[in-house]
């Protein structure tokens, strides 16, 4: 069971968490000017690395609020956290992390 | 002196041998005329019939570790074919059908058993979904039955049918015909039969790049060098997104850690194969005696092949809710592999923007099913470099246009 | 009675305490303290039971739960499968026997309790040998929080097998007194019988305790037979020891024939000599400790066999001066036999530079009677725990054993778990990992003397082997066995390499070695051994096989804990529950919650029950518990906005005090959601949800409150269970409502078809509602709220004024049937995820002015546009009698095809309507509109069903009803 | 102002003697139609101004609640998220509390809303009260961990709650959780008592 460290209530056990994959998909402007293409893409195409991964969670059984983690996909270890608006953190230098 | 006579072993206890020889371990050749990247079920399948059926032996399957060592090591080995949508019922159906002669095929003692395998219902809108499941399979050649709760006692005694437990057993789906076969004979059965008729079983080789020259493939890059290659067919299950980000290829699809659990060699309880959506349960009775269950998807993108403990948790209080039976067998070892799960649940085979190029992912918990279907449509697919009947509903294309085959409701885990 | 291979004195066992218990049928006594094996071992039995594959008698090879053979099971006091003899301590009445490597489940339910417990601490120790000990004594003093877990019913761990003395007093007085100030310290848990099983992320260690097994049939019924340890440590420090390693020859499997380090813990803990005469088969020094505390303990030690072409100087004077034959560059190469090991061969080794691989033997094999072969093959420390944290292994070729080696951040390892053999070194390294744990977390851990120990460092380095040389019999299977359980032989590897494998996990699935209930505890490392000499590869080269959880086999009941019957799931009730309960209502599980389904009368059938309860709907006056319905205060200066995004139809023009339907899509443009929407005021809503998706739909405002629209003030807020929600239905529904809310002006045109009113009830003082005018069946109706405490004195109120018009308690079943008979959809009945609002006809709901909502896009698509898509009819079975399965599929034929069949879509809802005195039902067909008037069929069992296609409404089409 | 409880019901009105029996080893009893509001709000000078409305200032720190009286009598303000408090009140003072709660956050953002029978309460004490809770809830309730006044929404067993400590060194604790839920929870804790009832008798 990782802890989930929710960015007001501290670590959190993850069963707490609801996960919302990837972070920073900005609803389009204008849905009606995209392509149908452009539009799947927005709906069902999503980045799926092996590696540092910027997605969503929310602290659903705490303070329902939503944030941000980075999260390396093939440790699990959650190499930052940070609230919805603000710019993903540069994870490279956690990169290497062993698997 | 002499030992003393020896009981006859019980039956089952132990598998048949493996033959004497299985496979070399040669040096990748410089160029292909195929290239399978991915040395798992799928990937020895579709050099298997490459070779067989299309006369395609210049194959090699490039393995970055161990043959089948991946999903196929990794799976609770269910075999079924009762799916809700005409064209999963295809490719599932011919697929079944293909185990059905598989041993012969192969000449390898696959354990194909067919035990049966109930879906169980625990809602009145489970019940309504399975009895529509049934009618539509029977409509498209699939056997299956709807049975009531005491249908499901005659086929399975263990299950507990009581009305008064939490989430009581409201009847269920039977598929006789489904069952179970034992993963690595399976798998080195392929592997053995293609390697006879040529192909190159390649391990410890990771795929680092691929090649094109305009729109068309034309190698791949490899942690043992390049290989050239005519083809590439991509069988890599968790890891195709990350091959086909090596073209600019995105894929609709996300990798979880989905998790698997044996208990100890025990004496024949569990006649069938039980499976159960609402409270993420399914659990046969492996051929030595082992209980082997499934249990539920992580929520989160995972290539670690670990999962978390609290499913695991959560999957046992629901099989003891079935089978009460099972309270003081053993935990004997846990498991996890990365599936690869689609927005709608089925799978993506079949042609790519890049010339040369073929991919098969996206089976979520429902690859090993389909190991020969795939196989086979896929050796179709890459050898007339146009899509199988059977895989032709699942393009890429379909999240653009929308003509989705969503089988959440049957898919064993809902994703 | 006393056993006969008990020794007079000595031994941890309570010999005040004698139990008596039954094995392979026979009747002996133990004493508390013992384990199955020990009390086994005292009484002269070795033999188990038989080996899976071959047969062949296999008794008791260790001590503890790395043992391969002793399989046992439980009958008495209650059947358990599988067991080890070694990890079951013994209790008065138990009654076992051995197994041919398969166990049986009990075919009665398991009446033992299960739990779990949280516990959390700074520093967690897992082991109290010596260096566990240490460890947890140094942290404890330190003033850290401190978990300490052990395996065994005793703290002790390797020094149980042993006359260690610690401060010149016998190891016991220094253990106990340390284990006595752990317990004596605050903060500090000691938990024996307990064994850290797996090893997960962020310091998360799961360990099961076995807290009423010891106690037998005196177990009491209230306790928890197991517990299952969640813990959550700062630091981790494994004190997990060492398992000794076995060496393979011929007929190495017999009963009799055991682990050197195994018979010394017997000797010493138990007070048990393993037989009569030993021969011991040694390795390395630690063997000849086994033989010289055998001999000194009386046993007959015929000989020392040390593969090593020299003994150790001093080992062997000992030896000598005990009178025992010390043979060294000499191997055994064979045994005899029956259900007893009975002699030894032995022949010199050749090769003298004492390297495993230069060994062959060379000269003619000696016999030596015994009836107890010593093997000691070197130790291999435990490192299944440190690996399952994401600890690397590192092959030690000295050791010929892998080893600790890169350690994540919080995790230590110190005593025999990381190679070291001496005493004192494992109090160090104990001593120094408590210290390092402790000041990782704020501690600050005192100087703790070190107990003085006797300086034991080994006089002459170990010889790894992993295999005594020489060739399988040509006419006679091989008998030299690599996993005993798995009846695994040399032969079994060789041919797995000569297949082509080289892959250790390919090799492993191809012999089965390591799968078995050991989990290859013992055969592992020898296992990688040999297939590196066959394929002339250093073992550092080879990759071992992962480490798993458990460490050992956790009872499936452990993990479930309380998670079972009731409180498997909660069951959701709402404020009236009791009352349908005590009305002899059928409950529906819809998600959680639990519905009245129908109230039957006695001696009703459901198809009876339902039908008066819609006519009492449709005539009269019928109420429902819809208190499940979820329940979404939005407010803010732009609630309108947003609901205007999340509903297909525009919500920001509804005038307060009016309500509307709304239809909620996903991006993907398919329903997943629908309710009533009604404005309390500009700037605040209440919205209703499904039952089941309350949930969901809350999720999915947040979600997009918070992570696209931050801008928007907008604020949502469950209110699901904070009212009672009773529709109240029928022609006479008005009469009831006006005989309760008698300040509420209940004419139609006061009153108005979706508008809602607050108002006083007359049911008591402050008891106020808000009442919408709604209808979810087509009849005149009310919605009345309430807040749940008033819910169930609103209920008996309403029943009592409705009591008069013969007011009828309904269900979900009457509830579908009604909105059925009005073509109204159940989202997820008539829907799957496949189905648009144009699917159900209901384009009406879909806004043509908003510029944006979500789902919008999609309804472009070319899939969306196709005229063949699956729309919401209603089916009319010619025979008006004939119910059409639920589920069933539509075709257009009247004659059966073969396979597969062109299916046109299937049955949704299906019903006996009082209303329309007939059968009906809903379904999705292709291009179902433009169907309207034709016959088409529904195969049922062998038949067709033909059936008329109808537009969805069946009933009052006109809408005439609705306003009473 | 008198509550008329013969038409009022709380959630586990049927379970009081229930509950009471699972004393001495666990006190736990219900404290039913208690006020409560749910109120939203950023802006910290209306969470202030609130604050005063009821003369307690409301929690600044997550997972942390206050306490204190003021025109409505004893008030609890519980932490619920960054934007989000929990006000408890003393039974039948929704109205007014209420109308000063609007009152105080305009012209800010904010909102208001009647909460008061969503979640019953449960006060729960007893030598015993931590080590049951520790059956199900993976919170560190040690005394150095959670301070008197800490205040999380966590998962006890299967249930959502909100969990305040009331008294660390007494071990002493109050559990609000969804009605619907509040029979699972009971039937929950007099399971996980089962032992140390036992273990007291």
């Amino acid at each position: 069971m990782q802890l989930i460290p929710c960015p007001w209530c501290g670590p959190r056990e993850e069963a707490e968490f609801h996960y919302g994959g990837q972070a920073h998909v900005a609803y389009p402007e204008d849905p009606g000017a995209l392509t149908d293409q452009e539009w799947a893409r927005f709906v069902f195409f999503r980045d799926n690395p092996c590696g540092p991964f910027a997605e969503r969670w929310s602290h659903s059984a705490g303070c329902r609020r939503w944030f941000n983690a980075v999260r390396d996909t093939r440790t699990y270890e959650l190499l930052s956290v940070y609230r919805v608006g603000e710019p993903r953190p540069d994870a490279s230098e956690r990169d290497e992390v062993v698997s | 002196m002499t030992d003393p006579v020896s009981p006859a072993p019980p039956p089952g206890a132990h598998l048949p041998d493996h033959p004497g020889f299985l496979w070399e371990d040669p040096e990748p050749r410089p160029a292909y005329d195929v290239v399978v990247v991915g040395g798992g079920g799928h990937g020895l399948a579709t050099a298997y019939y490459l070779a067989k059926v299309h006369g395609i032996t210049n194959v090699a399957v490039l393995e970055k570790g161990w043959l089948a060592g991946g999903n196929m090591a990794r799976n609770t080995t269910i075999i079924r074919s009762n799916y809700l949508w005409d064209e999963s019922s295809g490719i599932y159906e011919h697929s079944l059908k293909l185990w059905e002669g598989l041993e012969e095929d192969l000449g390898y003692p696959i354990l194909f058993d067919q035990r049966g395998v109930l879906n169980l219902a625990h809602s009145l809108q489970d019940v309504r979904d399975s009895v529509r499941r049934v009618n539509a399979n029977r409509l498209n050649g699939v056997d299956a039955e709807w049975l009531d709760p005491r249908g499901v006692k005659e086929v399975c005694p263990i299950v507990n049918t009581a009305p008064d437990v939490r989430y009581p057993v409201l009847g269920a789906t039977y598929q006789p015909r489904a069952g179970i076969a034992k993963h690595d004979y399976v798998a080195w059965g392929y592997a053995r039969a293609a390697h006879a008729m040529g192909v190159d079983l390649i391990q410890n080789c990771e795929v680092t790049g691929i090649e094109t020259v305009g729109d068309r493939v034309t190698a791949v890059r490899t942690t043992r060098g390049r290989i050239a290659a005519g083809r590439v067919a991509l069988c890599a299950a968790g890891h195709s997104s990350v091959l086909a980000e090596m073209v600019g290829l995105r894929l609709p699809l996300t990798s979880h850690p989905l998790q698997a659990l044996v208990s100890e060699l025990l004496e024949p309880v569990h006649p069938t194969v039980v499976m159960s959506n609402a409270v993420h349960v399914y659990v046969s009775q492996a051929h030595k005696g082992e209980l082997v269950m499934g249990a539920g998807i992580d929520s989160y993108n995972g290539y670690g092949q670990r999962g978390s403990f609290h499913i695991i948790e959560r999957q046992m209080s629901a099989a003891l809710e079935l089978f009460p039976i099972f309270a003081r067998a053993h935990l004997l070892r846990t498991w996890a592999g990365i599936v690869d799960v689609s927005p709608d649940a089925s799978p993506i085979v079949g042609l790519t923007p890049v010339e040369g190029l073929y991919l098969n992912c996206g089976w979520g918990t429902g690859g090993f099913k389909a190991t020969p279907g795939v196989g086979d449509c896929f050796a179709h697919t890459i050898a007339h470099d146009k899509p199988h009947r059977f895989n032709e509903p699942f393009t890429l294309e379909r999240f653009t246009t929308g003509a989705l085959v969503d089988e959440h409701g049957a898919a064993a885990v809902a994703h | 009675m006393s056993a006969a291979f008990r020794l007079p004195t000595g031994g941890h066992v309570d010999r005040g305490t004698e139990l008596r218990f039954t094995f392979n049928g026979r009747s002996m006594t133990g004493y508390r303290g013992d384990t199955l094996a020990s009390a086994l071992l005292a009484n002269g039995e070795h033999r188990i039971g038989t080996s899976v594959k071959f047969g062949r008698p296999r008794g008791i090879v260790a001590a503890g739960s790395e043992d391969p053979t002793s399989l046992v099971q439980i009958e008495q006091p209650f059947p358990e499968p599988m067991l080890t003899a070694t990890t079951v301590e013994l209790y008065d009445g138990l009654v076992a026997h051995g197994l041919p490597g398969r166990g049986r489940l009990a075919d009665e339910p398991d009446p033992a309790r299960y739990d779990a417990k949280h516990a959390h601490c700074d520093v967690l120790v897992v082991g109290t040998g010596p260096a566990g000990l240490m460890a947890a004594l140094t942290a404890a003093r330190g003033g850290a929080r401190v978990v300490v877990v052990d395996e065994q019913s005793r703290a002790g761990g390797a020094l149980l097998g042993t006359r260690e003395y610690l401060d010149e007093r016998p190891w016991t007085e220094w253990v106990d007194d340390t284990v006595a100030e752990l317990r004596g310290t605050p903060g500090v848990l000691l938990l024996e019988r307990t064994t850290a099983f797996g090893v997960y992320q962020d310091g998360f260690v799961l360990a099961l305790q076995r807290r009423t097994d010891h106690l037998g049939f005196d177990a009491p019924a209230h306790a928890a037979r197991q517990r299952v340890w969640r813990i959550r440590a700062a630091q981790t420090v494994l004190a997990t020891g060492a398992h000794e390693r076995p060496v393979v020859f011929a007929d190495n499997d017999r009963p009799g024939i055991m682990l050197a380090g195994s018979a010394r813990t017997y000797l010493h803990r138990y007070g048990v000599l393993p037989g009569t005469r030993a021969v011991v088969f040694a390795t390395d020094d630690s063997a000849y400790a086994a033989a010289l505390d055998l001999a000194n303990a009386g046993m007959e030690v015929a000989a020392v066999v040390d593969a090593r072409p020299t003994a150790p100087r001093l080992l062997r004077a000992r030896c000598c001066a005990h009178g025992i034959d010390v043979r060294a560059g000499h191997v055994v190469t064979g045994t005899e036999g029956g259900d007893r090991v009975s002699a030894v061969h032995v022949a010199p080794a050749a090769g003298s530079d004492g390297s495993a691989d230069a060994i062959g033997t060379a000269g003619a094999a000696d016999t030596i009677d015994c009836d107890t072969l010593l093997v000691g093959g070197g130790w291999n420390p435990v490192v299944h725990l440190f690996s399952q944290a994401g600890g690397t292994l590192r092959y030690d070729s000295r050791l010929g054993a892998h080893v600790p080696g890169q350690a994540p951040a919080t995790v230590r390892v110190a005593g025999s778990a990381t190679g070291a053999h001496d005493l004192s070194a494992c109090l160090r390294q104990g001593w120094e990992a408590g210290c390092e744990a402790a000041l990782a977390t704020g501690s600050r851990p005192d100087e703790v003397a070190l107990p003085a120990s006797e300086p034991r460092a080994g006089e002459q380095p170990g010889l790894v082997l992993w295999r005594v040389p020489g060739e399988a019999p040509r006419d006679a299977p091989d008998t030299r066995f690599v996993d005993l359980q798995r009846d695994a032989t040399v032969s079994d590897v060789l041919r797995a390499t000569g297949a082509g494998l080289s892959s250790l996990e390919h090799v492993k699935r191809y012999t089965t070695i390591g799968t078995a209930h050991d989990q290859g505890k013992t055969s592992g490392t020898i296992t990688a051994g040999i297939v590196a000499e066959a394929l002339g590869v250093e073992l550092s080269d080879q990759r071992p096989t992962t480490f798993r959880p458990p460490y050992t086999p956790v009872p499936f009941a452990a993990l479930a804990g309380r998670d079972r019957g009731e409180l498997h799931d909660p069951a959701r009730v709402t404020a009236v529950h009791a009352w349908h309960v005590a009305r002899g209502a059928l409950f529906e599980d819809v998600g959680q919650w639990k519905r009245p389904w129908y109230f039957p009368l006695p001696g009703e059938d459901m198809d009876t029950a339902v039908l008066r309860e819609c006519r009492a709907a449709r005539e009269g006056v019928a109420l429902m518990d819809g208190s499940t319905l979820g329940k979404i205060d939005v407010q803010g200066r732009d609630a309108g906005r947003f609901l205007d995004m999340l509903y297909t139809n525009k919500m920001s023009g509804l005038r307060v005090g009016r309500i509307r339907y709304g239809l909620m899509c996903g991006v993907d443009g398919m329903v997943i959601d629908d309710g009533t929407v009604i404005r309390l005021a500009e700037d605040r809503f209440l919205v209703t949800t499904t039952t089941g998706n309350a949930a969901m739909v809350l999720d999915w405002m947040e979600e997009w409150l918070q992570t696209e629209w931050p801008h928007l003030d907008v604020y949502a807020a469950s209110v699901t269970e904070h009212w009672a929600t009773f529709p109240l239905v029928g022609p006479r529904s008005r009469d009831v409502l006006a005989a309760l809310a008698p300040g509420l002006d209940v004419g139609n045109d006061a009153f108005e078809f979706m508008a809602w009113r607050d108002t006083v009830l007359d049911v008591g003082p402050g008891v106020t509602a808000r009442v919408c005018r709604i209808s979810f069946s087509g009849e005149l109706a009310y919605e009345i709220n309430v807040t749940a405490w008033h819910g169930p004195a609103v209920w008996e109120a309403l029943m009592a004024a409705g009591e008069a018009y013969g007011i009828t308690p309904y269900g979900t079943e009457t509830m579908h049937v009604l909105r059925a008979e009005k073509g109204y959809p159940i989202i997820g009945q008539e829907t799957d995820a496949t189905v648009t609002p144009q699917d159900l006809g209901m384009a009406w709901a879909v806004s043509k002015k908003k510029a944006d909502f979500l789902g919008k896009r999609s309804f472009d698509r070319a899939e969306n546009n196709r005229p063949d898509r699956k729309q919401l009819v209603g089916l009319l079975p010619l025979d008006r009698d004939v119910r059409l399965p639920e589920g069933a599929q539509v075709v257009d034929t009247d004659d059966l095809p073969e396979p597969p069949v062109r299916m046109l879509g299937h049955v949704t809802s299906s019903y006996r309507s009082a209303a329309l005195d007939r059968t009906f039902a809903l379904a999705v067909v292709r291009s179902g509109r433009e169907r309207v008037g034709e016959i088409l069929h529904v195969p049922v069992g062998d038949g067709l069903v033909p059936v008329t296609v109808t537009e969805s409404v069946l009933y009052d089409k006109e809408g005439a009803r609705r306003d009473g | 102002m008198t509550a008329d409880t013969s038409v009022r019901t709380s959630p586990l009105a049927a379970w009081t003697d229930r509950l009471a029996a699972l004393a001495p080893a666990l006190d736990v009893a219900e404290r039913p139609f208690l006020t409560q509001l749910t109120v939203r709000a950023r802006d910290a000078v209306a969470v202030a101004r609130m604050g005063e409305a009821l003369g307690v200032a409301f929690p600044a720190d997550p997972c942390t609640s206050t306490r204190g009286g003021g025109p409505f009598g004893d008030v609890e303000v519980l932490w619920m998220g960054p934007d989000e408090f929990l006000v408890v009140a003393g039974p039948d003072r929704r109205a007014l509390v209420e109308d000063a709660l609007r009152a105080a956050v305009r012209p800010a953002r904010g909102a208001v809303v009647d909460t008061s029978a969503q979640r019953t309460t449960l006060a729960l004490s007893g030598p015993h009260a931590r080590d049951v809770l520790a059956h199900g809830c993976a919170i560190d309730l040690h005394p150095s961990a959670a301070p008197t006044g800490t205040c999380v929404q966590t998962l006890l067993a299967r249930a959502g709650v909100v969990l305040r400590v009331d008294d660390a060194e007494c071990d002493a604790f109050t559990l609000l959780v969804r009605s619907s839920f509040a029979e699972y929870l009971a039937a929950w804790l007099c399971d996980a008592s089962v032992e140390y009832r036992a273990a007291l008798s």
